[in-house]
């Protein structure tokens, strides 16, 4: 059938639609309906928010069904959109990349989070953790010390810390790892942060939004003062909204336009406000996650080589 | 009498369609709730095809050198986790069984304590070891014998509930004190069944990636899903396989035993 | 002779369905008496037998066995006197995947420390003696076959050997040469009787066989819908009495 | 002769479980469990526990329907799963196979869909229908069937052949020894099963995160994402008492089932 | 009188341990005998009624049922040809769980489409008949009991009603008394011998009780050890052949 080809839904797409908004005719190959994925990033601090006013805002724009879904594993929101069943997502600054690569996803807005604030502000760090009585102050300090990683699939917590340490220490992908005596991948950030608190790492790579919010927890801890960041990588985007390529571009522009209007509409304002986006959504293009990719690229960190 | 029969069969129809009913209401309740429905399955078929043909195969071979360390490391964790799940779940087994235990009250407890045990998510578990016992397999196989008890604990007294009351009330007419007849009484019937939950908690742990991977104790589950994540498909069916393999041996040694045992 | 060995006191059972398989009873056994009980099918034989060591609690009256209230006994003490009443169940309850020398020495179980017993150490000279009674019921050649493995007759000659490696002071035997052929039922009922008399051990027996029942015992309770409805020796038990018993509804 | 044959098959026995505690100390050493941490872990996870407590439910009107999204994609899950398993069960258990390779296949086949990780059990899925609870619900029987096979089949293996033997005699097919023979015979362990499963579903379905339209897994993985450790708790709370509710309610319907039974067979 | 019913060749049995239980056995039954086997404990008696129905594949010699080759049949032939025999099990082998009468009705399961069996659609006649065989042997009371809550004689009975519940053209019955009162036994005895005058029902009994087999059976088979000593008439059976039989070891 026509869902075989790696194609969005654009089916029937005209069954209906003209008598609800007017430009009948540029929707004639719009979806029927918008289906959009959303993905707990790393660097949203506040994820505490439901999304119906989001939707609501949506449909009103639209003037068409729209359906969230919530997922938590970013390969299924990827195949999902590789196989046309949505049509846009949030995504992780790499897993971004994943979704350009596999399903020609295209970044097209990202929230910002201070009052009138701009694109620079959507900006996050990696950052290199260690205790004070380390005495670990730069990063080929890390020689012969153990390190843990978060996850193998995280920008911060992973891809980023490693790409710091190839590039500024001038190593390979093959050495890497022997730099420091042990790496270990702890799960998630604040398993990392607890662990070098609790001294069972000496170094760890986080994100720097992430293990600010469990600071609240830790300051009690008896090697608290003595926890410090040592490096810091460039910055990081955060997670941009996506939308699947191969739609019609009109669609596209609509929903790049919903989005970036949102903060003019009442009930847009009110998802807004809930989420703490405060600053509303700014428009992204493709090109600024080309500093992701081109420094992956240019260390050869492909996606199948950084497992290895 | 026939009538009587008839009679007799009303009460417990009309029981049946009340449980039924009950049950029917839900299936429709879940079914309406999610709108499943199996024809998009159907529709789907070829999209499932090219997936499973371009991406998950051929597998790559060279993948197999990837797995070997973490697939030691599972075996090695897997094992005493089992042990270790199994030791405590023995214990809560025979409490929370209604025919083994000291107290109905101690059963009581025993079930609760397992039923929380399973309700707690892998990621609480996981920070919580890692931050009391550090990263690694030592907290690996800590939370595989903890997650174990909530499958064990609660296979246990189930299938000590069903063994033939018969021989345990003559191993207890001979005066024997309680552990003696567990010993000798509940032990013969109950082995079998016990067999085959610890080793199918065996080939849990085996697969297992949630918790190790939130550990950092990694494992052939963990680095299968590392596969998947970055979309190395015809490298996570290297894994696949393998995990197929050692879940195959260990179906293998339960039919074994077990055949010896019944 | 004359010790009271068990004593019931208005004994009454009523299963929770509401049949009532017990009424009423009220006997005293003395010490080496071999008693057998006789009756129709679904009289309340075997739920009296499994009443005197409280496998099913009687729901009215009490029993006295070698002076303890039994249904009041709990935790060791029970097990005490359980110790000290041997039985051989209807339907056998074998331990089916155990080997039959080891369901024999079962019955050393109450002599022996919790621990000892509950990993099945048990001792040589148990050990030789279980198979000393297997012997003596003619089973030597299936000591160590699983009990499932076991002819019917077979089985109950296990369970009866079982009962004996207790060592009892009261055997409560419900229907031990059922499935028995006649030789072995001649058997097991002379070794009972020798045992009785010799040893002053005290037996109960439910039996369908009424000549068995008056060749061997030497007392004879008739019961019949839960009453008893005759208690006397051997030669009291006339065809007028077997007849009431069996025939007339 | 006899005794021969079981001192020697005694031996093997002692050789094996020699050989398993030599392993079991040297996987031990091989995880480490020899370790000084495990003294000090109490006083290390204090202040983490006590963050824990006390444990919250914001919006619990949200986290409710949550909960019941989750609650019926397990209740479809398992429908499925129940049925495919019971039709296969009958097929793999050794005492009613028709024959032996057949058994064999199928418990093979149950091992293969346990070692296919649930997540690409979704996927495949995922990528046939999209988004949302069907393809939830169809991991879950799957995954549900991979156990069930197996426990199923186990408990038939493991009845008193007498009865099957029974039956047979009669001349009875062997629909009708299942249904009239081994269904009332293990249906109790039958039900713990199948109850225990809707229970492993209702947490599976909290942690595969891509049931679709949220459900308690999206609450779970987003209060852990905030690394919120008191709200985790509190929907684990939630969970527990799902898993009560559940465990509740057949007890109420089989206290019921044997209710009438005794009043229709007293 | 004279068809051949059941004729057995050179049949042996040894089973998977190197117990042999049965040594070359020939044997010829005519249609509407009522033939007893006697014999001690553990001589095969049991081992050869389950080879009959292939319960045990015997593992030499052949069976003829009917003029039908037992040992090889499959599938729905075998199940066409159990069907024609009824079997009362030595240990009853109830469905523990289901009520008494259900048990009965199960007889009825080979005549029926595998769909209504399998669900339990008995029809109105067998259920009626059913009932009435229940009366038959005494258990109008127990119809609607589970059958784990029955007495061990009433259990008993219940086998027996639900191999007669199968019309079977032969019916192998293996101790069917031995838990039974004299009156039962009597009235099962009875009842067993008038369906084979009446109905041209074939019967094999196992019986322990020589009494009984001499007062009903027209046919005595003696086997021990597994081979079959003796068959003749009851008249033919002396004294001495029992005590051969039992006694001589
Ligand atoms: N668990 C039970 N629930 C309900 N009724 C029961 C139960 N056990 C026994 N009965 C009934 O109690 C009565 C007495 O049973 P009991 O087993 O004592 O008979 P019995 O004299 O031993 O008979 P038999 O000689 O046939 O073994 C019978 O009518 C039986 O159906
Ligand atoms: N499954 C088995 N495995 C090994 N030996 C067995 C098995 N079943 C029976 N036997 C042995 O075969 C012999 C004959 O057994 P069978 O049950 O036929 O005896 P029986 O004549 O019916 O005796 P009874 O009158 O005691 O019931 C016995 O010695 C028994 O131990
Ligand atoms: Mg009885
Ligand atoms: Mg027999």
């Amino acid at each position: 059938g026509e869902s075989a080809s790696k194609t969005p839904e654009v089916s029937s797409a005209n069954e209906g639609s003209e008598n609800v908004v007017s430009g009948g005719d540029e929707r004639s190959d719009w979806p029927d309906k918008f289906i959009f994925g959303l993905l707990p990033t790393e660097d949203q601090a506040e994820l505490a928010k439901r999304y119906d006013p989001l939707v609501e805002y949506l449909e009103e724009y639209f003037g068409m069904d729209v359906e969230l879904y919530n997922v938590a594993n970013y390969t299924a929101l990827i195949e999902a959109m590789a196989n046309g069943h949505i049509h846009g997502s949030t995504f992780g600054p790499f897993s971004y990349l994943l979704a350009h690569e596999r399903a020609n996803g295209e970044a097209f807005a990202i929230p910002i989070r201070q009052e009138g604030g701009t694109l620079d502000d959507i900006f996050y760090y990696a950052q290199m953790i260690t205790l004070e009585e380390h005495g670990i102050n730069s990063l080929k300090d890390i020689k012969g010390n153990s390190l843990a990683y978060a996850d193998p699939a995280s920008a911060s917590g992973h891809l980023f810390p490693k790409a710091m340490l190839i590039n500024e220490l001038g190593l390979t992908m093959d050495n890497v790892d022997d730099f420091p005596s042990d790496v270990i991948f702890s799960g998630s950030h604040e398993a990392s942060l607890y662990s070098v608190l609790n001294g069972d790492v000496k170094t760890a790579g986080v994100c720097s939004t992430c293990i600010e919010r469990v600071f609240d927890r830790v300051k009690d801890h008896k090697n608290f003062d003595q926890l410090k960041v040592f490096h810091e990588s460039a910055p990081i985007p955060g997670g941009p909204y996506v939308i699947q390529g191969d739609l019609p571009q009109s669609f596209k522009d609509k929903v790049k336009q919903a989005f970036l209007d949102m903060k003019d509409h009442e009930q847009g304002k009110k998802f807004l406000e809930e989420n703490d986006y405060l600053g509303g959504y700014a428009e992204v293009g493709h090109e600024v996650y080309n500093v992701v990719q081109e420094t992956a690229e240019a260390l050869g960190l492909s996606p199948e080589d950084l497992l290895n | 009498m026939y009538a009587e029969l008839m009679r007799r069969k009303k009460i417990l129809f009309k029981n049946q369609l009340f449980i039924w009913a009950i049950i029917i209401a839900m299936i429709v309740w879940g079914w309406t709730g999610t709108n499943f429905n199996l024809s998009f399955l159907y529709k789907g078929t070829t999209n499932m095809a090219v997936f499973i043909f371009t991406d998950l195969l051929p597998p790559d071979i060279s993948a197999i050198g990837s797995y070997i360390q973490p697939a030691l490391q599972t075996i090695y964790m897997s094992f005493v986790g089992m042990v270790f799940s199994v030791v405590l779940s023995i214990f809560f087994g025979f409490m929370a069984a209604k025919n083994t235990t000291l107290h109905p009250l101690v059963a009581l407890v025993s079930r609760s304590i397992v039923a929380f045990i399973r309700a707690t998510p892998a990621l609480i578990l996981a920070i919580i070891l890692v931050v009391a016992f550090g990263l690694g397999t030592l907290s690996g196989t800590l939370a595989l014998g903890i997650s174990g008890v909530g499958i064990l604990g609660k296979a246990f007294p189930d299938v000590l509930e069903e063994i033939d009351q018969g021989q345990v009330d003559a191993v207890r007419a001979t005066g024997a004190s309680w552990f003696q007849v567990m010993g000798q009484g509940v032990w013969p019937q109950f082995k079998t069944g016990f067999v085959a939950w610890s080793l199918y908690k065996m080939d849990l742990n085996i697969r297992e990636a949630a918790v190790l991977g939130l550990i950092g104790a990694g494992g052939i589950g963990y680095t299968l899903q590392g596969h998947i994540n970055l979309f190395q498909y015809n490298k996570a069916s290297v894994g696949i396989a393998m995990i197929f393999f050692l879940i195959l041996i260990v179906e293998f040694t339960t039919a074994k035993v077990r055949e010896r045992l019944l | 002779m004359s010790d009271i060995v068990l004593q019931t006191n208005s004994l009454g059972m009523t299963f929770p369905d509401g049949t009532r398989a017990l009424n009423n009873i009220n006997l005293t056994i003395r010490k080496g008496e071999l008693v057998s009980i006789i009756g129709p099918s679904g009289a309340g034989k075997s739920t009296f037998m499994r009443s005197i060591n409280l496998l099913n609690k009687p729901t009215e009256g009490t029993i006295m066995f070698e002076g303890e209230e039994v249904c009041k006994a709990k935790g060791k003490k029970l097990r005490l006197i359980r110790r000290q009443i041997g039985m051989v169940f209807q339907h056998f309850n074998l331990i089916k995947r155990s080997p039959t020398y080891q369901n024999v020495l079962h019955g050393r179980l109450g002599y022996m420390s919790s621990f000892k017993g509950g990993l099945g150490r048990f001792s040589e000279e148990d050990t030789r003696q279980a198979l000393n009674i297997l012997r003596r019921v003619g089973l030597e050649e299936q000591a160590f076959k699983r009990a499932d493995e076991l002819s019917g007759g077979q089985q109950q000659r296990v369970g009866i050997a079982r009962a004996i490696a207790q060592s009892p002071s009261l055997l409560l035997a419900d229907e031990p040469i059922a499935s028995l052929d006649p030789s072995s039922s001649e058997n097991v009922m002379n070794y009972l009787k020798t045992v009785c008399e010799e040893d002053g051990l005290t037996s109960i027996v439910n039996l369908h066989q009424v000549d068995f029942a008056k060749k061997f015992a030497n007392r004879i309770i008739g019961i019949k819908a839960g009453e008893v409805i005759f208690d006397g020796s051997p030669k009291e038990l006339t065809d007028g009495i077997i007849n009431y018993l069996y025939y007339n509804k | 002769m006899n005794q021969l044959i079981n001192k020697k098959k005694q031996t093997t026995n002692q050789m094996i479980v020699w050989l398993l505690f030599v392993f079991f100390i040297f996987s031990l050493l091989q995880v480490g469990i020899l370790d000084e941490r495990i003294f000090q872990a109490f006083s290390r996870v204090e202040g983490l526990l006590l963050g824990m407590f006390p444990p919250v439910v914001n919006e619990p009107i949200d986290l409710a329907g949550a909960a019941i999204e989750s609650l019926q994609i397990a209740i479809m899950g398992t429908l499925w799963g129940i049925i495919f398993s019971i039709a296969l069960a009958m097929f793999a258990a050794k005492n009613l196979t028709p024959h032996i390779s057949i058994s064999y296949a199928l418990k093979a086949f149950g091992a293969f869909v346990r070692a296919v990780p649930a997540l690409i059990w979704a996927l495949l899925f995922i990528i046939a229908i999209g988004l949302g609870p069907t393809p939830g619900i169809l991991a879950l029987a799957i995954n549900s069937i991979g156990m069930l096979i197996k426990v199923y089949s186990e408990a038939i293996e493991e009845m008193d052949t007498g009865l099957i033997d029974a039956l047979r005699a009669t001349g009875a097919s062997k629909f009708q020894i299942v249904m009239q023979g081994i269904i009332p015979s293990i249906m109790s362990i039958f039900i713990s099963w199948s109850i225990f499963r809707f229970d492993i579903n209702i947490r599976y379905s909290a942690v595969l995160g891509v049931v679709g339209a949220g459900g308690i897994g999206w609450e779970l993985v987003r209060a852990s994402r905030i690394a919120a450790y008191d709200q985790v708790l509190g929907i684990t709370l939630v969970i527990f008492g799902m898993i009560l509710l559940a465990e509740l309610l057949t007890r109420f319907l089989k206290e019921r089932a044997d209710l009438a039974t005794a009043k229709a067979m007293e």
